[in-house]
């Protein structure tokens, strides 16, 4: 019986994995190509579920019409996010620019709790089936659904940085913006596009969630728990980002598991993920998967 | 002498700086009314003294000043009859304008056939001829084909070349080549400088080169000119260079024999043209 | 008159800001309301809401604000900043009303507690005594379903002074009436995804499971049980679901049942008319629908004023100590008007516990249609050993 | 070489892999008291991985270091330099946000004794003891003719003197034997007579040993006592600057064959 | 990173030891003297207890920011877990004192020192983590240190959180805010005093070295892990000092008071003050604890024209939340050096006055 459990908390733990290894890309990516630790990637979600929520139940429109209109509305927002706020500071120590992305996120948090308020929304019944079974765990169709994207999405992000010559460009970028100009490419174009495919793709993981618990600033705390993904898998691999979203959701189930049976601590869940980022931390200082600086003297 | 920038015609030439003045941060004014003339097809070379502006007049070109916050405040340089002053660095290159820079700039973090291949971003002919051109490069320099890890590992020399051949990548019109020689071995030196006269013969590029080491450059060069604290202070042709007695005090090392660095113990008092 | 200065804490952008809010509201319309009838003894009450956001930090620097402002009462909110201000209030005699029904506050004297809270009141319920009344029902319920062994009771909630408040008590007492207690399962107060808790519950196979969160996270987790498979009976705290949530839950909350500590909207009679016409003062249209925490606000205001009008007859008029006093002077009361919407209440200078009866509704939910009915009224005894527990 | 005098630095047989590259194989010499010392050769033949191996930023696959015939080999940078080992950088490695001034005090950081609790009350101990070393390095300062810089941040310098500023910073650290990588890299004829006059009074009038490593064969040949010349991270030649010179392996593999100095 | 030098032309040092002054000229110095005069006295001025409090606010997050800034702008490694150094000061303060008796104003500094030692035990991933990697690891403390307030009943008094007695001083209960303030300000200065001498002395000029390129500064004979780690340690002093400082002021320490959010503050702080400078500081904190109360005074106009309902009051309570978020982002698009630079170039616009330009 309790073998079960595990087995249900091992698949809920893929699950949830899966949408923090999204994010985790997503933060990869801007990260990646423009240096920058982006400290609002959990408004991203946050924002991207709200628009969606609001086309479905305010205006009213389908969803799978909703859907994609989502992704529009954040492409441009993360455009214009990029073109408005982090452009004037490229070439800024990368603190400041850290630092700007949490006043972002402050903001974020603060205008979508005025806007939509600061309790939980539901999404309509987006899915014929409320559920579906897997091994016994009751799944919602929506985490399937992600599921499948996320897998797609991320076999697309590995290929883009290693062969796309516009994934060339963002590494080139990140190593540095002024070289990257001498071979005539575009740091702003660079820029704006990292940000618009991260919040997209942010979008996604947040309808996802949106429908699943419902809309709440809550939502924004995926912010957090990417960093111990991001960092276990290696801040700029976005294998590293897969693979630390899934450790972390596992984790975070087994945490649970550890706690309900026999330590009775409370919060294990929680906490556990961040003991671990600093074991591993200690033990490769560049996550798994990350790419260690070169220090030639 | 001083007028030789316009001797040439105006349809000879690929690129004309005309009188600029370069500030950094606002305040810091470092080139102030530098002129200079590079016709087409030509090696010009631009020497001086460390802080005379040769790098800071080759980022005014490739518009990279921007990134260092500093901005072309008077004058034009126009490249094929257009003033590019100002523009954005990418722009620059697409019109066929690339800089090699100071220092070896090369991506530490790719390898070296990454490197090479962003060395052709603005290449919109194919992945085929960037192919060939990568065996190219590879048959220049063939010691960068056997370095298969990062970048960041070679050795200065090698990553001299790596940033050479990025450039060639690109197919440019002409390239700024900013102290190609800096750090390399003598044996090297002339390798480089060899394949910069092929480039420039095979390719037809047209090369503005900023050396230190007069007498390799003024080897290869067509014509010269002479920076220092940021003003042109003598140009001339090749010949013309090579014959000024100042240049060969200062830049050449006097007449064919060495002097003894052991043996000579006061400073020498240096000579300026202002 | 000059006016007299009241503090006002409330939590409008924090974790409890969901049910917060309207109670927050309450206690402004209310004392506007009071205000538009003259006041208290023909003085105004001034006040300004102040969101602290449910951090305690923050309440206790405006604490110091409200001491400047020669405040002779306060209308608070939650659990962790009423508790750490008990003995400030106690030595600086400001009366304070808060929001937080935590059987910790109800001891004045520290007969049978660690820890006398003297100018602590609160109208309602505590939520011991609350949870007791969710037991007794669970233990009749259980027998009535004919369940031989015994029932499993759990309580869920976060790590904080609000759902802890409860946990010894009610565990206590539950285990008196014969149920079995499983481990505590924490959740957040922050809604979040709580299916691996769920999972846990499911596990346990918990038959009663007690919800001492506020409704926001009490929805995520009803909606993460359902998809799991959970089906204990879940029993929510006074501040654990209300109109709105059931809503926001939809068929998840079926069937779950709570506590009431006051009449609700539907309701019709005398007092609740005089509570709709409070309730124009920011809604003049008088359409908004009101949960119970708006109305239990109104009626902790309203006993904090008929204090005040008995304190403004005292010598010295309405200071803290007079308020205190005033608060005894009489048993079983309702504030004037409020009948059948207040329960009617009794404090004394050893015992502040203001009521011990406690209503519990179940919910009905099936589609789009909701409803919540009166189930079950428990009268708890009043142990002194359960003061301040 | 003369046996007699005890070497400042032993060489003995030093390999060096990265993974597949083998930068040095089985390299050794050693370096007298005194001696100004070269090492040359082609690009990417281990001449920086060699001093990276003294100063203790690389260790050894194989072989040892020496310093006054003590074994090295497996102290941290930091340790060495309290040792008396200093070096300059090919790639200029200054504190960029400090000034000139600073960035050669932090070469005394070993020879300091004060810390956090003595500096932080400063008056007393630290202050006479800053002040005392302070003097040291405006001598430094007065040599190198960096004066009118002392108070300018390393990072707006010209590369020129950035290059002097960070021969100054490794002279503060008082060394028994200085690594100079590339001194007059991309300096014209004038700055670079300069650095050789500075390099040759360093080691006569200071009395400091040095090893360096430059291209210009000119200054190479000219100023220093004894060169070595690795190839492929072997060391092909070993001797007075004229043998090497007229060595054919060396024409070879570094000179180039016609010997005009063109390239130096 | 060029430098305007604030040496006003014609002024020239005379000896080592004058130009290795605290203060670059007799007018700066006269300045902060002057200023910590009229600090004494404000209080006899009689500002009101509301001016004095946000004073005094200033003085014990300055403190700990302070601290952050020796270990961010000095030695160049990202914290974002100062709120938990900061809260274990307070936390180790209440508790030395509640629980062993040792009156408030040995337990502070004694809070302090046992915050450093907790500070180099965190600290020492720093020893073999670097940049961003690091940033995370402290981020992660962060949240350990919150759940172990939340947690140790024993110590912090769990999630109820602990009572923190007033100061005394020979016998006299420094309550009330004016007495406190003074305290404060002793402390403030003191610490001002000990960050400016560390960072012109050896081990002040390692911590930058490390920042500024840490493998020549290892081959200059400094030891890494060592100066890594002890940053740690010394910001943790000063963050633990501020916490204790704080949770006696408010009287009551609670977990809640130590998230995230204010690590991040903390952070702003500095940045927005200025890197590396203990001036810019100053500036840094006064600005984010002002920004709030500016805020608080403007919506608390636009309230008196809505009216007081809640709706109203949460609705200008994200605003605000909002602005404070807005403020910083266009703060550091408009002045990314930080407030200690902008003041520069106005000092050095009025030294060259009139040939400014
Ligand atoms: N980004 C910058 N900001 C401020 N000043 C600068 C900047 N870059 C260069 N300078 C200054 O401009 C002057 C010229 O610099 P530049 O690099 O062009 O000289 P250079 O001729 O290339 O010297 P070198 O031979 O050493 O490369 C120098 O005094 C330098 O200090
Ligand atoms: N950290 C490292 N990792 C991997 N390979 C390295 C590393 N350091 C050096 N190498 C390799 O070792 C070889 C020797 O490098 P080194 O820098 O010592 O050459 P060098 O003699 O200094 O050349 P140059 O004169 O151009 O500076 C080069 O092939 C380089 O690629
Ligand atoms: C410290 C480093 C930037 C120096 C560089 N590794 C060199 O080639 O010596
Ligand atoms: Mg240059
Ligand atoms: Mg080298």
């Amino acid at each position: 019986m309790t073998s079960n459990l595990l087995v249900q908390l091992l698949i809920n733990g893929l699950i949830v994995g899966t949408l923090y290894g999204v994010v985790a890309m997503c933060f990869v990516l801007i990260y990646k190509s423009t240096q920058v630790v982006n400290f609002a990637q959990g408004e991203f979600l946050l924002i991207g579920a709200w628009a969606c929520w609001w086309m479905v139940v305010e205006a009213a429109l389908p969803f799978w019409l909703a859907f994609p209109l989502t992704f529009a509305f954040m492409m441009a927002f993360g455009v214009i996010l990029q073109m408005v706020v982090l452009r004037p500071l490229i070439g800024e120590p990368i603190i400041s620019v850290i630092m700007v992305t949490i006043g972002l996120s402050i903001f974020f948090q603060a205008v979508t709790k005025w806007i939509f308020g600061a309790d939980v929304q539901p999404f309509p019944e987006i899915f014929p089936v409320k559920s579906v079974d897997v091994f016994g765990l009751q799944v919602q169709p929506a985490y399937l659904m992600s599921l499948v994207v996320s897998l797609l999405i991320m076999a697309g992000f590995a290929w883009f940085f290693k062969y796309s010559r516009m994934g060339l460009a963002m590494r080139a970028t990140a190593f540095n913006q002024q070289v990257a100009q001498s071979l005539g490419i575009s740091v702003k174009a660079v820029f704006a596009m990292a940000w618009a495919i991260s919040a997209m793709v942010s979008a996604l993981a947040g309808v996802v969630v949106g429908i699943v618990n419902g809309v709440s600033g809550a939502l924004s705390f995926f912010g957090i728990k990417v960093f111990p993904a991001v960092i276990v898998g290696g801040l700029d691999s976005v294998i590293g980002a897969i693979v630390g979203g899934l450790i972390i959701g596992v984790l975070e189930n087994m945490a649970e598991y550890v706690d309900g049976q026999w330590l009775q601590l409370g919060n294990l869940y929680s906490v556990a993920p961040f003991y671990v980022l600093i074991v591993i931390l200690m033990i490769k200082p560049y996550g798994l998967f990350g790419t260690k600086n070169i220090e030639r003297v | 002498m001083g007028e030789a920038a316009l001797k040439l015609a105006p349809e000879e030439s690929l690129l004309t700086v005309n009188n600029i003045e370069v500030v950094y941060d606002d305040v810091i004014l470092v080139l102030r009314g530098v002129s200079l003339d590079v016709p087409k097809g030509k090696i010009v070379t631009l020497l001086g003294p460390n802080g005379a502006g040769k790098s800071t007049t080759l980022k005014a070109i490739s518009g990279l000043l921007a990134t260092e916050d500093g901005e072309v405040t008077r004058g034009a340089v126009s490249f094929m009859g257009e003033n590019i002053a100002n523009r954005a660095p990418e722009e620059i290159v697409r019109r066929g304008i690339f800089q090699v820079m100071e220092g070896r700039r090369i991506i530490e973090d790719m390898t070296v056939g990454e490197n090479l291949r962003l060395g052709a971003f603005t290449r919109k002919d194919g992945a085929a001829a960037i192919r060939d051109d990568i065996d190219l490069v590879y048959s220049y320099f063939p010691r960068l084909k056997e370095r298969t890890g990062l970048a960041g590992y070679l050795s200065g020399g090698e990553q001299q070349m790596l940033a050479i051949g990025r450039a060639l990548m690109a197919r440019p019109k002409m390239i700024l080549l900013d102290e190609p020689s800096m750090g390399l071995s003598p044996l090297l030196v002339k390798e480089v400088f060899g394949i910069i006269e092929q480039l420039n013969k095979d390719l037809g590029i047209t090369i503005l080169l900023v050396e230190q080491n007069a007498r390799m450059a003024l080897k290869v060069a067509d014509y010269g000119y002479i920076m220092e604290s940021g003003k042109i202070v003598l140009d001339g042709t090749k010949d013309e260079l090579v014959n000024n007695e100042d240049v060969k005090e200062f830049y050449l090392g006097g007449d064919k024999e060495r002097k003894s660095f052991k043996n000579l113990k006061s400073y020498k008092r240096r000579k300026r043209w202002l | 008159a000059d006016p007299i200065p009241v503090g006002h804490i409330a939590d409008l952008t924090g974790a409890t800001g969901s049910v917060g809010k309207p109670y927050a509201q309450g206690i402004a319309d209310a004392m506007k309301y009071i205000n538009s009838k003259g006041g208290v003894g023909g003085r105004t009450l001034a006040f300004e809401t102040t969101d602290y956001a449910y951090e305690v930090p923050r309440a206790m620097a405006h604490y110091k604000k409200l001491l400047d402002q020669k405040v002779v009462a306060i209308q608070g909110w939650g659990t962790g900043d009423t508790e750490a201000l008990v003995s400030f209030v106690a030595k600086d005699t400001i009366p304070y009303f808060s929001a937080s029904y935590s059987g910790h506050l109800t001891d004045p004297q520290g007969k049978t507690s660690a820890k006398a809270s003297p100018y602590n009141f609160f109208y309602g319920p505590s939520y011991s005594d609350g949870c007791r009344a969710l037991v007794e029902w669970a233990a009749d319920d259980w027998k009535k379903k004919g369940g031989t062994a015994k029932a499993k009771f759990v309580h869920m909630g976060d790590n904080h002074p609000y759902p802890n408040a409860p946990k010894d008590a009610c565990g206590a007492y539950a285990k008196e009436k014969g149920l079995e207690i499983l481990n505590p399962i924490q959740y957040s107060l922050k809604p979040g995804d709580f299916k691996a808790q769920c999972l846990s519950l499911k596990e346990s196979g918990a038959n009663y499971a007690y919800l001492a969160n506020t409704s926001g996270s009490t929805i995520a987790l009803l909606k993460s049980c359902e998809t799991v498979g959970a089906k204990p009976q879940y029993m929510g705290n006074v501040w654990g679901m209300d109109e709105a949530s059931l809503k926001a839950a939809g068929e998840a909350a079926n069937g779950m049942v709570w506590v009431v500590g006051a009449a609700t909207w539907a309701d019709n009679n005398a007092g609740m008319n005089l509570v709709r016409e409070i309730s124009k003062m920011s809604d003049p249209s008088g359409t908004e629908p009101r949960p119970g925490h708006y109305i239990r606000a109104v009626c902790s205001a309203f006993y904090m004023k008929e204090a005040m009008d008995a304190a403004s007859a005292m010598p010295g008029g309405v200071t803290g100590p007079n308020i205190k006093k005033a608060m005894y002077t009489k048993k079983d009361w309702v504030p004037a008007g409020l009948d059948g919407v207040c329960l009617p209440s009794t404090w004394k200078e050893d015992d502040h516990r203001g009521t011990t009866s406690v209503m519990v509704y179940q919910a009905s939910v099936k589609g789009t249609d909701i409803g919540m009915k009166k189930i079950f009224t428990a009268n708890i005894p009043r142990r002194t050993e359960w003061l301040g527990w | 070489m003369n046996a007699a005098t005890s070497p400042v630095l032993e060489v003995r047989d030093v390999s060096l892999g990265f993974g597949g590259v083998r930068a040095l194989t089985e390299v050794s010499f050693h370096v007298n008291k005194g001696e100004l010392f070269s090492i040359i050769g082609p690009n990417g033949a281990g001449k920086t991985s060699m001093l990276n191996c003294i100063s203790g930023r690389y260790t050894p696959t194989a072989g040892r270091v020496f310093l006054e015939g003590r074994d090295v080999t497996g102290l941290s940078p930091n340790h060495r330099a309290t040792l008396g080992i200093g070096r300059t950088f090919q790639n200029l490695a200054l504190f960029g946000h400090m000034t000139v001034l600073e960035n050669i005090m932090v070469g005394r950081h070993h020879l300091l004794k004060n810390n956090f609790l003595s500096g932080a009350l400063y008056w007393g101990g630290a202050q006479k003891e800053e002040l005392a070393h302070r003097r040291k390095v405006e001598d430094i300062i007065d040599f190198l003719e960096i004066t009118h810089i002392r108070k300018a941040h390393a990072g707006t310098l010209p590369y020129g003197l950035r290059k002097r500023v960070e021969l100054a910073r490794a002279m503060a650290v008082e060394p028994k034997i200085i690594l100079l990588d590339e001194p007059m890299a991309g300096m014209n004829l004038e700055e670079k007579e300069d650095m050789a006059r500075y390099i040759v009074d360093l080691n006569e009038e200071w009395g400091m040993t040095v090893v360096m490593i430059e291209h210009d064969m000119g200054v190479v040949m000219d100023i220093s006592n004894r060169v070595i010349v690795l190839e492929f991270g072997r060391k092909i030649a070993d001797g007075l600057p004229d043998e090497v010179m007229n060595n054919e392996r060396v024409k070879v593999a570094y000179l180039g064959v016609d010997d005009d100095e063109d390239a130096a | 990173m060029i430098s305007t030098s604030l040496i006003p032309c014609g002024q020239y040092k005379t000896s080592y030891a004058k130009d290795t002054t605290l203060f670059d000229t007799p007018v700066t110095r006269a300045f902060c003297v002057v200023g910590v005069l009229v600090l004494l006295t404000l209080p006899q001025l009689g500002i009101s207890n509301y001016h004095l409090t946000l004073l005094i606010q200033i003085g014990y997050l300055s403190i700990a920011a302070l601290g952050l800034n020796i270990l961010v702008g000095s030695t160049g490694q990202i914290s974002l877990g100062h709120a938990g150094f900061f809260g274990f000061g307070a936390f180790a303060s209440a508790w030395l004192h509640n629980k062993f008796g040792i009156p408030v104003l040995l337990a502070m500094p004694l809070a302090a020192v046992m915050t450093t030692l907790l500070g180099l035990l965190f600290g020492i991933p720093a020893g073999r983590l670097k940049g961003l990697y690091l940033a995370i690891a402290t981020f992660a403390s962060q949240f350990i240190l919150e759940d172990f307030f939340a947690r140790a009943d024993w110590f912090s008094g769990g999630s109820a959180g602990a009572m923190a007695g007033t100061a005394s001083l020979f016998g006299f209960d420094l309550t009330g805010d004016r007495s406190y303030f003074y305290l404060v300000l002793f402390w403030l200065v003191t610490m001002v005093l000990l960050a400016s001498n560390l960072l012109r002395s050896r081990d002040g000029r390692a911590f930058v070295a490390v920042r500024d390129h840490y493998l020549s500064a290892e081959v200059m004979g400094i030891n890494l892990t060592k100066y890594r780690i002890l940053s740690f340690g010394i910001s943790s002093f000063y963050a633990g000092l501020g916490g204790a400082l704080y949770g006696h002021y408010l009287g009551f320490v609670s977990a809640e008071g130590f998230t995230i959010l204010l690590s991040i503050q903390f952070l702003g702080m500095i940045i927005i003050g200025g890197m590396g400078s203990v001036m810019g500081t100053l500036m840094g904190t006064a600005f984010m604890v002002l920004l709030p109360e500016v805020l608080e005074i403007g919506f608390g106009a636009l309230r008196g024209i809505a009216g007081d309902v809640a709706w109203v009051t949460s609705g200008l309570a994200y605003a605000k939340q909002a602005s404070i978020g807005l403020a910083i982002i266009l703060f550091l698009i408009f002045e990314p050096d930080g407030l200690v630079h902008r003041w520069k170039l106005i000092k050095s616009y009025w030294k060259l006055y009139p040939f400014s330009y």
